[in-house]
């Protein structure tokens, strides 16, 4: 009895890991450093010991799930999978390292209670939509990731930021509309959104091929705003006025993760891949995809603000995902998800370092990096194993998704992703590198924007042992690809399941 | 139909009456008589409720006279879901007053608050059309003598114009009743389910007593009135009307719909529909022109009542149950808006929603309160507006009906808009500090409580449904 | 025509004078009087319609029109006591957003400060 | 040495530059880490003369499953180039006087190393690309090390080329796991030859090492980096690293699996053009590691050409990669000699008699390069120059006539190198302090030139060592040496009729003046067409003009709606509405 009781319940005491403390921290007075703190890392950690414990049981054949009738014949479902356990370890791991990077950085400044309550919620959100179970429940925590992130953006209430929230909101909210729409429409259809590996509708919709069509189209446009597929990208640029634990947030573990894992659930779970195809679908998606990288990094080329740069980058590292996911093939499934977890390492790392340039030097301008590197060398080499990894060079990350994604597409006899991905290669390098030359070789200017002294190292160390972490992950994920228990592996066994009947 | 000894539906009218006689009488009193009586009449609610789920639907005669003479008190899953709303709504609004109403307009508040009451649970137990007036009638006179309670010219003329729409709309509902009670002779409702059929009287009075209550509902474009109104009465009256008074009339409309006039009145149903399209619509934008919070907060009722009136064209069980899920929900966000609303005002003496952030930051509980009620009237997850929104949706797509979905959707996306550029503005940075009125921390909470539960409403969607069903109100509306 | 139906009609025709009343006139007195005078339109009609019934005699149509009764006394005391109060607020007994035309037609009166008072509201 | 070891010690191969590497980042090691750096290569060295050949140990961790291995190839390569790291990792305590620039270069100089004696050892193409991606990107920090504007041009065409490189040998090592549906290499190259896409998988593969290895037309980096870097880095970059791109060439192209003659006819046809190029080229040069690039240029020219012979005769291909190890092993040595004495011919400490000693030193490197008898380089040659003879097509026809002429050609270039750093130069621009270790280095370097042709195994075999055969390769010697006596003599006399020089870089000139910049200009155009506001607030406006009307709309609209004559009149026409619907709902 008390294990099957911890079946049902670990899942929401994952849940409630993030979400208790948080709502413990909207009730803390501004002063109380020390309990927030408490708080914020003991439910970051006591998340991860629960998810290793999750990991664990699914491993060992335990089956978890959470059921709470929502409506008749609706339930919210709370499950562990394969899948979701990629996207909770991702976002539990990460969000630790966040939340020390977090309290470093906003050490002093004003509603901090509120900034970590929101910050919990998020988190909880989007672990919300990882352990989803249905697309009903995936549903609600995706809207409600959507309305807790809106705090955080605007958090710093200048007119940039409050005006980032706004067009934050108009793309998401209607973008949460169309989801809407989409579910419920296919719910009556379908007459259940559970999702099941290898797709549901195929099995319980017969004919309604145009709807199930305009179907499809409403629930990408619905994730993919989240995802910032092409034409619904608008407002990931502008969401970096927010501040960098924020931006680190929203493109690596939560907001921009989430879409993209969507899209995931949609092609796999929902439609099923072959069903997909089988409604000519998923070609046109992962052209959509391809169009989104190279149209993101020639964005990206132009861009002088440094985090301006990054989120473009984002526009079109995600669109990775997409494009892994939307090729039909385990491949290039493979090399799909696993960049989810790649590029969240990757691009988190890239933004606790912009950060710190901020935060430390006052520096947010890419022309204002001159000699940088001196300065701060250990920020801007973990910047470094960022950006490389983002190129997609070996050993790092990004090249065993990349590796994947290529390989993939040719065994799907899908020739053109290739070039895409040299294009797109060649662009990242042509926006990183002169980064990169500014930082390391080009003389300093006499003065920083506005710099702060901390001694002998170079910034406090909470801002600096996060891009450090993150660095190294990003650096030993690629290196040791092939390691027991590392993403790729796990990503291979999911894409068994995905594949195999 | 035997008269039973004692009648918990007679309690629940009973004892706000007395209620509101004891107040009126020991004013100095009224305070605590007022909220003792609160509790006390949920209390009754709560074991009408408790009877009514192991029972099923109860009739009641009053004095054992029995329709077609006498009154009776019918109860069933949807008159209890009000009466249940009523008294939750009823209840924090009345602690809440507690602390907003000063001794000289407390003396009139409570009086007049319980007589309202009576009139709603009157209202939602009555079985028959005349009583329907009666009571509607009755809650009209006190929502108008509660909204002249602010004083000022503002409020005394949006009083005004407010008592002639209803005792215009209730006038033309009388004309309906006499029209129907000369076709049939009887004012049961249940007897004239069994006998109505369509003659021209028939649509005459359906006409009248349509048009009549949506007068007093504020469907567009007969909403005018409501904004004044709603806006320059005090915090709690403005809850008061806004969550519970309008869907009153709603309620009749709902339950003639439902019995008298379900036959195939389709082209009706439709011209309903898309006056409830045009009000979400309407509504919406002028909420998102508004300048002041409370006249926002007005203008939103206005766009949601529109929703409820997309149910008559789609017509099924599932529409119905949404629409009276919307309403629920609405009832308890639009409260716990327009309390926080009324703190905002007490503590920064103002409402102009531009100059929201030298408030909103140091009251974060009230900006809590109206933030989780605005996402229940966005129909964001988790909240009550999600679940009746999913529900309706899942009605029109089913009922291939899509237009209505469009209109459910920039409904929605309208309501983002205004709510978001309230919140919006909390978090701007106030260098300028404000002079600040201290805002008694039980009004704070009495609004996040009425959030909380409209948020709740969209977890717990299931008992509600259930209790929905008790007697089959929608039975004979249903596919 | 049997009187049955003469009355009948006679109230509805009351209820629409009234209603016509009620719409023309800016002043809140005369509304009021339109209110009362379509009450006792529908009296009038509920009486007639219940005599015309097979059932030589009804009681509950004069059960209703009495409850009916009542109830108008009450409203037209809480709106002539909110006229009041109305007019001793803002020195006009006319409902706000009134037109200036409509204000000059209905009350020669009327001070043209208050017209343009009104009219800056609108604006 | 037994299997035990194998994996340490080729781990250690790679691992040891780039352990220390980072330790020379971290400030508490920096002092210790700059004792061990300059021999950082001396395991590899040790590895490549002991280690047998033929072994191979598998990484299941690493990447995709990496292998590492040391067969006969690896050997050669891994000899050389480890003794030029080694050679010049010694060279450079002397080179940089303080230790704050020696650290900095020496890890760039460890990184590239990691990446070039990795690449050696690596046993599939993941892994190879890995170590390749390292020392590409490692080199940057060589180049443009001086941080003159020379360097940093450089720096930037050569970054752009070996991203390009970089992304081209992507797609192709993709291309080519899924063809062969495996990454090691044995395994790549006999699915390689019945690939469908190998042409395409070919062709990206010579571009993207040729990039390295210099090949006509993606060369132009080659004379712009060479002399910017500091002499050590030259040194490598051109003896060692150039290498590597033709080592990526012979581990994963399909060679002596099956005839190509259509490539062979194109890489060979390049690689003739490359050498006569590049030497004519390199003859109009005034800077001696300027004349030295080219010169390498026109070497790896031979060995291209060889590798075309290899497309064209599978069947010879055991024998032509003897060839070209040869070639390869003595021109990374003798080009690295060249390239250290040049600093020590005119730098200010060196004396007198020493700067004689070293011209002569010089003079042999050169000679060997030339193929001069009893070099290591008429060896190479002559291997060469057999296979070409024994292969009957037209275009090893023309290798076999003009291999010769390509003597001649090195041989000038020489000639004009020896002239570029003869000692009346005394323009010195590096101080050279702690000259002991660069003599030392040097001196190892020079011996070892010298002595390679007495342990290069073919020499007695192949009777090379006949009077006849020596003459064969003395007379492109003579004559190239008697030409640019002639020359010399009438330019000295001012009777030389020649003055133009091409700048050197020569092809890219016109790219970089005309092309990139109208390129550059219509992209920063239409991006700004595409993305700035212009288009965008027109849209906006017109918005705006919509929204002021609906606002007017909305006000009018609402205002009238108050008016109680207007509401109620709403009232009474809705009333009607609804009769007139039941009306028709019942007749």
């Amino acid at each position: 009895m008390y294990a099957i009781n911890w079946d049902v319940w670990l899942p929401l005491c994952i849940l409630a890991s993030s979400l208790l403390p948080g709502l413990l921290i909207f009730f803390l007075p501004e002063e109380r450093v020390v309990m927030r703190t408490l708080l914020n890392l003991g439910g970051a950690s006591l998340k991860l010991v629960l998810v290793g414990i999750l990991i664990w049981g699914v491993f060992n054949g335990h089956h978890y799930e959470f059921r709470f009738s929502l409506l008749p014949g609706l339930d919210l479902v709370l499950r562990a999978d394969a899948l979701s356990l990629l996207f909770v370890a991702l976002s539990a791991v990460l969000w630790l390292i966040t939340t020390v990077y977090a309290i470093g950085y906003l050490e002093g400044s004003p509603h901090r209670s509120r900034f970590f309550g929101f910050f919990s919620l998020c988190v909880t959100a989007t672990v919300g939509v990882a352990l989803a179970g249905n697309l009903m429940t995936f549903l609600l925590f995706f809207e409600m990731l959507t309305l807790v992130t809106y705090p955080l953006i605007v958090h710093r209430g200048t007119q940039e930021a409050r005006r980032a929230g706004r067009i934050y909101l108009a793309y998401t909210v209607a973008g949460g509309t169309s989801l809407l729409v989409g579910t419920v429409w296919l719910y009556g259809l379908a007459g259940s959104l559970e999702f099941t590996s290898q797709g549901f509708v195929a099995d319980l919709v017969t004919g309604h091929r145009v709807e199930l069509v305009i179907i499809f189209v409403l629930l990408i446009a619905g994730v993919g705003v989240k995802a910032a597929l092409l034409p619904l990208h608008g407002w990931l640029p502008q969401a970096m006025v927010a501040a960098a634990p924020v931006s680190a947030l929203l493109h690596a573990v939560a907001v921009v993760k989430a879409g993209a894992f969507g899209i995931v659930r949609v092609v796999y779970d929902v439609y099923g891949i072959d069903f997909a195809v089988s409604l000519g679908v998923a070609l046109p998606l992962a052209i959509l995809a391809a169009v989104t990288i190279l149209y993101g990094s020639v964005r990206a080329l132009f861009q002088d603000d440094l985090k301006r740069r990054l989120a473009f980058s984002t526009v079109s590292q995600v669109s990775y995902i997409v494009l892994g996911t939307a090729i039909v093939g385990p491949v290039a499934a493979v090399g799909g998800l696993v960049h989810l977890v790649h590029q969240g390492v990757m691009k988190i790392t890239l933004f606790f370092c912009a950060g710190n340039l901020a935060e430390t030097l006052g520096v947010h301008k890419i022309s204002e990096m001159d000699g940088v590197g001196r300065r701060m060398p250990w920020t801007m080499a973990a910047f470094t194993i960022g950006a490389f990894g983002m190129i997609g060079a070996p050993p790092m990350a990004g090249f065993i998704s990349k590796w994947y994604l290529g390989l993939g597409a040719l065994e799907a006899g899908q020739g053109w992703v290739v070039p895409v991905l040299v294009g797109s290669s060649l662009l990242n390098a042509a926006y990183f590198l002169p980064v990169l030359y500014r930082a390391w070789f080009k003389v300093p200017a006499a003065s920083w924007p506005a710099e702060r002294s901390f001694g002998r190292v170079e910034t406090s160390l909470a801002l600096l042992l996060p891009p450090l972490i993150t660095a190294f992950l990003s650096l030993l994920l690629g290196l040791l690809a092939s390691a027991p228990f590392s993403p790729l592996q796990w990503v291979r066994f999911i894409i068994t399941l995905e594949y195999v009947p | 139909m035997l008269a039973q000894s004692f009648s918990w539906q007679v309690t629940v009218i009973i004892l706000p009456l007395v209620a509101a006689l004891l107040c009126f009488m020991l004013p100095k009193w009224g305070r605590w008589l007022g909220l003792v009586m609160a509790f006390a009449i949920t209390g009754s609610v709560i074991v009408l409720a408790y009877q009514v789920m192991n029972q099923g639907a109860l009739r009641y005669a009053v004095g054992g006279w029995g329709a077609p003479l006498g009154i009776d008190l019918y109860v069933d899953g949807l008159s209890l879901l009000m009466l249940m709303v009523v008294a939750l709504v009823g209840l924090v609004v009345s602690v809440y007053s507690m602390a907003y109403f000063k001794a000289g307009k407390a003396v009139h508040f409570w009086p007049l608050w319980m007589l309202l009451w009576t009139a709603m649970n009157a209202l939602f137990l009555s079985a028959d059309i005349f009583n329907l007036y009666v009571t509607l009638e009755l809650l009209g006179l006190a929502a108008v003598a509660l909204v002249a309670l602010a004083g000022g010219v503002d409020a005394l003329g949006a009083a005004m114009r407010y008592l002639l729409v209803s005792l215009l709309g209730s006038l033309c509902y009388l004309l309906g009743v006499a029209l129907l009670y000369h076709s049939f002779g009887t004012v049961d409702i249940a007897l004239l389910a069994e006998r109505v059929e369509s003659t021209p009287a028939v649509w005459a009075a359906m006409a009248l007593m349509t048009v009549g209550l949506l007068f007093k509902t504020a469907l567009f474009p007969l909403h005018f009135w409501l904004p004044p109104a709603h806006a320059s009465a005090p915090a709690p009256v403005s809850a008061l009307l806004s969550a519970l008074v309008v869907k009153a009339s709603f309620y009749i409309l709902l339950r003639l719909w439902l019995e008298v006039f379900s036959q195939d009145s389709t082209a009706a149903a439709q011209l309903l529909g898309v006056l409830g399209a045009a009000a979400v619509l309407w509504g919406g934008v002028q909420a998102l022109r508004q300048t002041r919070l409370k006249m926002l907060i007005a203008y939103s009722t206005v766009s949601q009542i529109g929703y409820l009136f997309l149910v008559f064209p789609l017509a099924s069980l599932m529409a119905w149950q949404a629409g009276l899920y919307l309403l629920l929900s609405h009832a308890l966000a639009k409260a716990a808006m327009f309390l926080a609303a009324g703190n905002i005002l007490c503590f920064g003496g103002h409402d102009r929603i531009a100059d929201l952030d030298r408030v909103a930051q140091r009251l974060p509980l009230s900006l809590t309160a109206f933030a989780l009620a605005g996402v229940s009237s966005m129909g964001l997850p988790f909240s009550g507006g999600f679940i009746g929104k999913w529900m309706l949706l899942d009605a029109a797509l089913q009922s291939g009906q899509w237009w209505w979905v469009a209109v459910i959707i920039v409904g929605g996306l309208l309501a983002a808009a205004y709510i978001f550029n309230v919140i919006g503005h909390s978090f701007t940075r106030a260098e300028i500090s404000h002079e600040a009125k201290p805002v008694p921390a039980i009004m704070e909470w009495s609004a996040l409580v009425l959030a909380l539960a409209a948020v709740l409403m969209g977890l717990f969607a299931s008992w509600p449904l259930a209790v929905m069903d008790i007697g089959a109100p929608f039975g004979g509306g249903g596919s | 025509m049997s009187s049955d139906l003469f009355y009948a009609l006679t109230g509805a025709s009351l209820f629409t004078l009234g209603l016509y009343a009620l719409i023309k006139h800016a002043h809140i007195l005369r509304k009021i009087l339109a209110i009362n005078v379509m009450g006792s339109g529908v009296f009038l009609l509920l009486v007639a319609l219940a005599a015309g019934g097979q059932q030589a005699f009804d009681p509950v149509p004069h059960a209703m029109v009495i409850t009916g009764i009542v109830v108008a006394i009450s409203a037209t005391a809480l709106a002539l006591a909110l006229m009041l109060r109305l007019r001793e607020a803002s020195g006009l007994a006319v409902l706000p957003d009134t037109s200036p035309e409509e204000l000059s037609e209905q009350l020669p009166e009327a001070p043209s400060d208050v017209a343009s008072k009104n009219n800056g509201k609108n604006a | 040495m037994n299997s035990a070891l194998t994996l340490p010690s080729l781990l250690l191969i790679p691992v040891l530059p780039l352990l220390l590497a980072i330790a020379l980042m971290l400030p508490p090691l920096r002092r210790f880490a700059l004792w061990f750096a300059p021999w950082a290569a001396l395991p590899a060295l040790v590895v490549s003369l002991l280690m047998v050949p033929g072994v191979s140990v598998e990484l299941p961790w690493l990447l995709f499953g990496s292998y590492l291995g040391f067969d006969e190839t690896a050997g050669v390569f891994l000899f050389f180039t480890a003794l030029l790291w080694l050679v010049a990792g010694v060279y450079s305590t002397g080179y940089f006087s303080e230790s704050c620039s020696r650290a900095w270069f020496l890890s760039w100089f460890l990184l590239a190393m990691a990446g070039n004696l990795g690449l050696i050892v690596a046993q599939d193409m993941v892994l190879f690309y890995t170590f390749f991606t390292l020392m590409s990107f490692a080199s940057y920090g060589l180049v443009i090390f001086q941080r003159t504007p020379e360097a940093l041009r450089a720096g930037r065409i050569y970054i752009i080329l070996a991203v390009l490189g970089e992304v081209m040998l992507f797609a192709a090592l993709v291309l080519a796991a899924r063809a062969a549906g495996s990454i090691e290499f044995v395994a790549v190259q006999s699915a390689l030859a019945e690939a469908a896409l190998r042409d395409w998988i070919i062709g990206l593969m010579l571009l993207g090492f040729g990039i390295k290895a210099g090949v006509i037309g993606l060369h132009v980096w080659l004379p712009l980096a060479h002399p910017v870097a500091p002499t050590p880095a030259s040194a490598v970059l051109s003896g060692a690293m150039i290498s590597a791109g033709l080592l990526g060439w012979l581990r994963v192209l399909p060679l002596g699996e099956l005839a190509l003659p259509g490539w062979g006819g194109v890489v060979l046809a390049a690689g003739l053009l490359a050498i006569f190029y590049a030497a004519f080229v390199g003859l109009l040069q005034r800077d001696a590691k300027t004349v030295l690039a080219y010169s390498s240029i026109s070497t790896m020219g031979v060995m291209t050409a060889a590798l075309g012979l290899g497309f064209i005769a599978p069947e010879n291909w055991p024998l032509i990669l003897a060839a070209i190890l040869v070639y390869a092993l003595q021109h990374g040595l003798a080009k690295a000699a060249l390239f250290l004495g040049v600093d020590m011919v005119t730098a200010a400490p060196v004396s007198k008699w020493q700067r004689y000693l070293l011209i002569a030193g010089l003079l042999l490197p050169a000679l060997s390069l030339a193929g001069a008898p009893m070099t290591s380089g008429m060896i190479a040659k002559y291997l060469l120059h057999v296979q070409a003879a024994s292969v009957a097509s037209f275009w090893a026809g023309w290798l076999q006539v003009l291999l010769p002429w390509s003597s001649v050609a090195t041989c000038l270039l020489m000639a004009r190198f020896l002239y570029l750093v003869w000692p009346r130069q005394r323009a010195g621009s590096v101080v050279v302090v702690k000259t002991r270790m660069m003599w030392l280095s040097w001196t190892v370097l020079f011996m070892v030139v010298v002595l390679s042709p007495g342990f290069l195994p073919f020499s007695a075999a192949e009777g090379l060592w006949l009077p006849e055969k020596l003459a064969g390769a003395l007379w492109p010697v003579v004559f190239a040496g008697g030409l640019a006596a002639v020359i010399y003599w009438l330019a000295k006399h001012g009777k030389w009729p020649f003055h133009f020089r091409i700048a050197s870089g020569d092809i890219l000139l016109p790219v970089e003046r005309v092309l990139w910049p109208v390129l550059h200009a219509m992209m920063l155009r239409s991006y700004r067409t595409l993305f700035k506001r212009r288009f965008l607030l027109s849209i906006y406006r017109r918005v705006g003009q919509c929204y002021s009307g609906l606002v007017f709309l909305l006000e009018a609209g609402e205002n009238g709606f108050r008016r109680w004559a207007v509401g109620a009149s709403l009232f009474l026409v809705l009333v009607m509405i609804f009769m007139f619907l039941a009306w028709q709902i019942i007749f």
